[in-house]
C-alpha cells in the first residue's frame, strides 16, 4: 500500500508522461546531490555542501505546477531548484525558464561560467531573466525581496507568484515577519515555502518555534498555512498549487509547510558531528520514507510504472554512499555529467574581476 | 547660493520644497517610479514632503507602508530588480538602522555579486541632522555607516538648488543612493533660492561645489555643517584671513580633485562633519589629503567634529557635543597661524 | 445602563478603596495631559507631545495588579504610566516603585532632575531600581530587552512579569517577531499590550495589520491572544490580570490588545493634519465611550459612588481644551501642580554633562 | 610573539583553545555570566568554542537561541540591565547587521542615556575577516560601523595570548564590546601559544602592543593583517629597511600614544585593514596622526585596505581586493624612499 498520503486535486489532471518526469526530476536532484559529494570526496570540488537528500520532493513538487514566469528563491539546501525550475521545457532547451546544469555547476565549482561569475558562493545566485531571485546568506532576507519582485509585476499587470523556500529556522527572523506582513496586507502573490527539516544546524525546531506546526505561523498574518508531507511529491505538489492559485487568484499569500527531515549534518562539514547530536534512532526514522521509493511505489500501483522497471534503479531507501550510478536513469547521470565536466572545464574569473561591478557605469 | 535677486515676479523656495518638486517631476517623468514609506501617502508626509503626490499617482505608487523598514527597503530592492525606480523614504534617517541589513547586504551588492546583471536603481532618502533638540533618535547623522559600505553612493546637499538637484539625479541613477536631508534647512528662509525644473534642475552626482573662495585655509564639508563654515569664515575675516568653503555634497563617489585644487591655494584644511569624530567622513577626508596632497600641506590637517557621543536631548547639551561656527573658527585660526 | 462588558473575575476582589483609587489614577492620568497641552499653550513648555487622552483607562487598568517589582516599558503615549506604577502604594511615597510626578515633569520640561537628567527626550526614561525599562525611539525594541529582563530574574529565582506597551502599528516590526517569538519558545513571563487607537501617525490599521484583530498575532505564537475594551478600566484590568497570572505561573507570554481610539493628531503638531485625514464622524464616534464616564456610570451603578459626587467633577465628555482645573477632583489638580511647578524651577544640565557617561569608568 | 620555547612538557594552544578557555574560565568565576547565540549549546558552536560549555553550566546559561540577531542582542541587553554579564555570539560576524539597531542604538546608548544608571556589560563576539573563500557573507571586517556608533568598545586579537586575555578583559568590562576573531587563526599551528589562566591571563583594552620593532617606517594594524606586516616587515628587512609593527588591539578606546611614541623613531607610518577603504579604520588612524603628530611626519601617511568592494568568492578575486604583504610592502618602500 503506497504511504502517499494524496487523493486526488491538482495531481489527478497530471499525465503518465508528466509522472515519469516528476520521477526523474527527483532522481535528477538526488544525483546532483550524491554525484557532488563524491567529486567532493574526489578531491575535484571544495567549498561546503549543504545537502538536500531526502528533501527532493519539496524542490521538485513545488516547482512542477509554476508558470515559467513565476519566480522563485531558493536558499542553500535548495541548489536542484535553479535547473530544475521550469524543466518540464526540455532539460537542454535553452530557452526554458531556469539555469541549466552547466551553468549550476560551474557556478558551485566556482567558474567565470556560473550566473554569478562566482562572485558569491553556492546557493548565492539568481538570472533575472529566468525569474529567480538572488539570495544573500542572511536568512529570510528575500522574502522582502521577492513581495517587491510580485509587487512590481502587479503594477505592470503580470501574474506571476513568487516561491520563496526557508528552513523553519528562518522564520525566526524579523524581516521574515516583516515582509509576510506587508504581502499580507497588500495581498501579494508571496509563497513561503518552510521545509521543515526539523533541524536547524545543531538546534532542534523547540528552541526556534513555539507551535507545534510552523504553519501555524499563518495564523498571524490570517493568511493560509498549509502542511504537505514533505516525502510526497504530490502532496506537496497540491498543497502549493492551491497556494499558488489563491495567489494568482489576488487572495494573497500564504505559507506551505513541508515536513521532512535533515538526512545528514547541516553542511557535510558538519555530518560527524551530526551524527552526535542527534540519535541513531531519530535520523533513522527521519530517513524512513525515502519520497524516491514512495513516489514510485504510487506510480506504480497507478500502473504508470512496472514493477520491473521500478526495480531497475534503486536510488532509494539508501545512503549517498552506497548509491552508484547505476541506480539511475543514464538520462539523469548523463545531465549532470555535462554540467559537471563543463564545470570543471570552465576557467576561473580573471583577479581584476573583484574590482569591477561595484557601481553601474563603472568598467 | 541664496542670494538670487528678490523681486516682486519672482519667488523663491525652500529646501523642502525643492525636495517635494524633485518628486513630482521626477514621478511624472518616469511612470516606473514609486515611493514606498511610513505616513507618505495618506499623510503626505511627516514633514509634508510628498504632500498631494498620492492624491495625484495613486495609491500604487506612492505606498503607506507598515512601520517596517526592513520590509520598505527589501521590497523596494525587489521592486527595483523587477524594473521600477524606487524611492523608500525613512521617517526620520535614525531609524534607517533597523533597515540596515536589508541596504548594506542585500541591495548595496546587488550588482557587484550579479556581476552587473542587476542593478537598483533606488533612492533612500530621509531627515537627518541634529541642532533641533530632537535627542539620540531623530538627529542623526550616520553617513559614515554607508560610505564604508560598498555598492552605495551618498549624497547630502546643504541648499534647495543642489536638495532638488541632487535628488532628481539619484533617483535617476541606477545605484542605490542613501540620501540625506537637512530637516533644520526643510524651511531655512535664509537659504531660500529660485528653483529651476526638468532636467535644467539636475545638479550631477559626484561634483564638489566651491561655496565660497578664500585663499589662506580650506573649510571642507556638506550639510549642516556647510552655513556653519560660512560663517565660521565670516568670522575668519574679522581675523583678517580668507577661508575657502568646499561643499563636498556627494560623499561616495568623492570628488577629491575640487579639494585638492583648493589646497593649492590655501596649503591648509579643516574638515568638518557633525557625526561622532571615529571613523566619520572629516576623517577620511583627513586621510585622503594627508596620503595624496602630503606635499600641499604647510599644517596639520584638522576636522572639527561631533564629539564621540550620541546626540543629547536638551541645548546646552547638545550644544556641548557639536560642531558649532566657534568651533571650526577656532581650528581654522589653528591651523592658519600654524 | 453601564457600558462596561466587564462581568466578574478579577475585578470582583477589588474594594470600594480601589475602585476610587482607580478613579483618581484615571483622572490623574488625564490631568496630566490637559495640564500639559495647556502650559504648552501657555509657552510654558516646548517640544512635542503624545496624547494619551481617551486612552486613559489601558495605563491605569493595566498598571492596576502589578506587584511593584514587575517590569514595564511605556512608550511616547503612555507617559502616566511612569509616576501610576505602583501609585496604590501612595502618589507621594517616595519609596514607591514607580517614578514621582515631579521626576516626569522634570523629564518633560527637560531638567536636569529628570531620571534621565534629560538627555534624552519624552518617554525615553526609566529607572532600575522602579523597575522601568527606558525605551529607544525605535518601535517594538524594548520587547526584547523586557524579555532579557525577565529572563535574568527568572534566573535568579524571581517571579516578575514585564509589560511593554505598544501601538497596533508598531506591530509591524521585526523585532516584535523575534522577542515575542523568543518569549514564546521559553514560555517567559512577557505581556504585549497592544494600544490598538486604529492609527499609526497617519496610517489607519488597515495597512498596517492585515487581521480584523491584532490580538490574533498571538496565534502564530501559540499563546494567548486577549482583547480588552480599552474603554472600560475594568476590562482591562481582567485581562491583563489573566495575563499576568497566565506568565507568573510559568505558562507564558501572552498579548493583550486593548481597542481605543487616539483622541487627537499623532503628536500635537499633528492636530491639524489630523483632523483633514481622519472624518469628523469617525472622530466623534471614536471618543463616543470616554473611559471615565463609562466608569463613573459603573460606581454609581455599584453604589461606590453617589450620583452627586459624580458630578461633582466632569473630565469627561469634553475636548481637553473645554476642560478646567474644577473638572478634577482637588487631589489630582494639586498632586500635578506640584510637579509642574518643580520641573519649572529645576534647572537644566551643565553642558559638560553632554560629554559625560559615553562609557561607565569615563569620567 | 610565536616564539614560545617548545618543550616536552609544555603544550602550546591555538587562538580558538584560547577563546574556549576564557569562556570556561570566565564562566566559572562569575555566576551571573551568560552565553547567548546559535548553535553555542546543544553542537558547541559552529567552531567548536563553545564545546562542552553547555554541559557544564546547564541550558540556561548556556542558550540555543533561535535564528534572530536582533533578539540575541536585545535579549542580552535587558539581561545585562537586570544584573547579568552577556556574551553573545554571531555565528559569522557578518550577520552582525541583522541585530545592528539594537546594538547601535538600545545597547550602546545605555548608559549615556541613563547618565550613568545602567551599564551593560555584554560582549558581542564572532568570527571575522576573509582571506578563506568566504565571500561576501562569510568574510567581512566590519568594525568600523561599531567603531563610529559611540558607546562601543571595538577590539581584534591577532594572537592566542591576546584572543583570551582580550576576551577576559572584555567580558569584565562593565561596557559593551564588539570583539572579532580571525577566524582564519583559529586553528594556525604556526601562532601557537603557551596560554596563562586566571587573572595572569588578562590582556588590558586600550593598550597597543609593538610586536616587531623597528627604525625607519611604523606599520599599525589589526587582526590578520598584523601577520601580512610581520611578513612585510621580513620583505623590507631584505630591502634594506627596518619595520616597526604595532598591533593596536583595541581600535575604541585607542591606544595612540604608542603609535605617536613610534612615530617619533620611524617619522613614516602605512596603517593597514581588511575591511573597505573608505571610513575604515586606518583611515581613522591616518586622520588621527596627520592631526595630531604632523611635525613627526616625513612622509605621506598611507594605508593599505580592502578596495571599495565586497569580498567576492573565489581566490583570484578575494586577494585581488584585500590587502596582502605584498601590497604592504610596496607601500612600506614608497613611504620609505620618499
Ligand atoms: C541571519 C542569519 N543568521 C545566521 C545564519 C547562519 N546559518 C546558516 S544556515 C543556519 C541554519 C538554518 O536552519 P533552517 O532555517 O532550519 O534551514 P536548514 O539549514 O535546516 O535547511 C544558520 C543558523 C545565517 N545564514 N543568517
Ligand atoms: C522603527 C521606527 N520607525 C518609525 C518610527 C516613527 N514613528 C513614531 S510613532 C509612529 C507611529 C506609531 O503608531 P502606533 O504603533 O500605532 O502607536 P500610536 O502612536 O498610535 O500610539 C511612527 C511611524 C519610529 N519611532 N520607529
Ligand atoms: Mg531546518
Ligand atoms: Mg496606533
Amino acid at each position: 500500500m503506497s504511504q502517499s498520503s494524496v487523493t486526488g486535486a491538482y495531481h489527478d489532471k497530471l499525465t503518465p508522461e508528466d509522472h515519469i518526469e516528476i520521477l526523474n526530476q527527483l532522481y535528477l536532484a538526488r544525483y546532483f546531490d550524491v554525484r557532488l559529494s563524491k567529486e567532493k570526496r574526489k578531491g575535484r570540488l571544495t567549498g561546503t555542501l549543504y545537502s538536500s537528500f531526502n528533501q527532493e520532493a519539496i524542490i521538485v513538487g513545488s516547482l512542477f505546477g509554476l508558470k515559467p514566469t513565476d519566480w522563485i528563491s531558493p536558499i542553500h539546501r535548495d541548489v536542484p531548484a535553479f535547473f530544475l525550475k521550469d524543466c518540464r521545457a526540455g532539460w537542454r532547451n535553452e530557452d526554458r525558464m531556469g539555469m541549466s546544469i552547466k551553468q549550476v555547476c560551474a557556478q558551485v565549482w566556482g567558474k567565470v561560467d556560473s550566473p554569478g561569475r562566482a562572485r558569491d558562493n553556492w546557493s548565492h545566485i539568481g538570472s533575472k531573466s529566468k525569474c529567480i531571485i538572488h539570495s544573500t546568506s542572511m536568512l529570510a532576507g528575500t522574502i522582502p525581496v521577492a513581495a517587491g519582485v510580485v509587487y512590481a509585476d502587479r503594477l505592470d499587470g503580470g501574474d506571476a507568484v513568487v516561491l520563496t523556500y526557508n528552513g523553519e529556522g528562518s522564520t525566526a527572523q524579523g524581516v521574515f515577519h516583516e515582509a509576510i506582513n506587508f504581502a499580507a496586507v497588500h495581498k501579494l502573490p508571496v509563497i513561503t515555502i518552510i521545509e521543515n527539516n526539523q533541524w536547524a544546524f545543531g538546534t532542534p525546531i523547540e528552541l526556534e518555534v513555539p507551535t507545534k506546526d510552523v504553519a501555524d505561523r499563518a495564523k498571524g498574518y490570517g493568511i493560509p498555512g498549509l502542511i504537505a508531507d514533505g516525502q510526497d511529491v504530490l502532496d506537496v505538489y497540491d498543497k502549493v498549487m492551491q497556494a499558488v492559485d489563491w495567489a494568482r487568484s489576488g487572495k494573497g499569500p500564504s505559507i506551505v509547510e513541508c515536513k521532512t527531515y535533515r538526512a545528514y549534518g547541516h553542511g557535510d562539514h558538519d555530518d560527524d558531528r551530526a551524527a552526535k547530536y542527534r540519535s541513531k534512532e531519530e535520523v533513522k526514522q527521519g530517513r524512513s520514507r525515502d519520497p524516491i521509493r514512495i513516489y514510485k511505489q504510487l506510480l506504480v500501483e497507478k500502473g504508470i510504472l512496472s514493477a520491473k522497471d521500478a526495480k531497475k534503479h534503486a536510488a532509494e531507501g539508501k545512503g549517498a554512499m552506497e548509491i552508484t550510478d547505476q541506480d539511475f536513469p543514464p538520462v539523469v547521470v548523463d545531465y549532470m555529467t555535462e554540467g559537471v565536466e563543463f564545470a570543471i572545464k570552465s576557467n576561473l574569473p580573471e583577479p581584476e574581476e573583484g574590482g569591477k561591478w561595484v557601481f553601474r557605469g563603472d568598467a | 547660493m541664496a542670494n538670487a535677486p528678490k523681486t516682486a515676479e519672482r519667488t523663491t523656495k525652500n529646501y523642502l520644497t525643492a525636495l517635494r518638486e524633485a518628486h513630482f517631476e521626477e514621478m511624472e517623468r518616469n511612470p516606473d517610479m514609486i515611493c514606498l514609506g511610513e505616513d507618505i501617502g495618506i499623510l503626505g508626509g511627516a514633514f509634508t514632503i510628498t504632500d498631494g503626490l498620492q492624491a495625484k499617482y495613486g495609491k500604487d505608487r506612492v505606498v503607506d507602508m507598515p512601520i517596517s523598514e526592513a520590509a520598505i527597503v527589501g521590497v523596494g530592492c525587489g521592486a527595483a530588480l523587477n524594473g521600477k525606480t524606487v524611492v523608500c523614504e525613512m521617517q526620520f534617517i535614525d531609524f534607517i538602522s533597523c533597515g540596515f541589513d536589508q541596504i548594506v547586504n542585500m541591495t548595496a551588492t546587488y550588482h557587484y555579486r550579479t556581476a552587473g546583471e542587476v542593478a537598483i536603481p533606488m533612492v533612500i532618502r530621509g531627515p537627518a541632522g541634529a541642532y533641533g533638540g530632537g535627542a539620540l533618535y531623530h538627529s542623526q547623522m550616520n553617513e559614515a555607516w554607508f560610505a564604508h559600505s560598498p555598492g552605495l553612493k551618498v549624497v547630502c546637499p546643504s541648499s534647495p538648488t543642489d536638495a532638488k538637484g541632487l535628488l532628481k539625479s539619484a533617483i535617476r541613477d541606477p545605484n542605490p543612493v542613501i540620501f540625506y536631508e537637512i530637516k533644520q534647512l526643510y524651511r531655512d528662509r535664509k537659504i531660500e533660492e529660485d528653483l529651476l525644473s526638468g532636467d535644467d534642475a539636475l545638479v550631477p552626482l559626484g561634483k564638489a561645489k566651491v561655496v565660497r573662495e578664500g585663499a589662506d585655509v580650506t573649510l571642507v564639508t556638506y550639510g549642516q555643517s556647510v552655513w556653519h563654515c560660512m560663517e565660521a569664515a565670516a568670522n575668519l575675516e574679522q581675523e583678517g584671513y580668507s577661508a575657502e568653503v568646499i561643499d563636498i555634497r556627494t560623499l561616495v563617489p568623492l570628488d577629491s580633485e575640487t579639494i585638492i585644487e583648493s589646497l593649492r591655494k590655501t596649503n591648509r584644511i579643516v574638515a568638518v562633519n557633525e557625526a561622532p569624530m571615529t571613523c566619520g567622513f572629516a576623517g577620511e577626508i583627513l586621510a585622503r589629503i594627508s596620503q595624496d596632497a602630503f606635499e600641499l600641506l604647510d599644517a596639520p590637517p584638522m576636522r572639527v567634529t561631533r564629539m564621540d557621543t550620541p546626540v543629547p536631548w536638551v541645548e546646552p547639551l547638545e550644544l556641548f557635543v557639536l560642531p558649532s561656527p566657534a568651533k571650526i573658527t577656532e581650528a581654522a585660526l589653528r591651523v592658519c597661524k600654524f
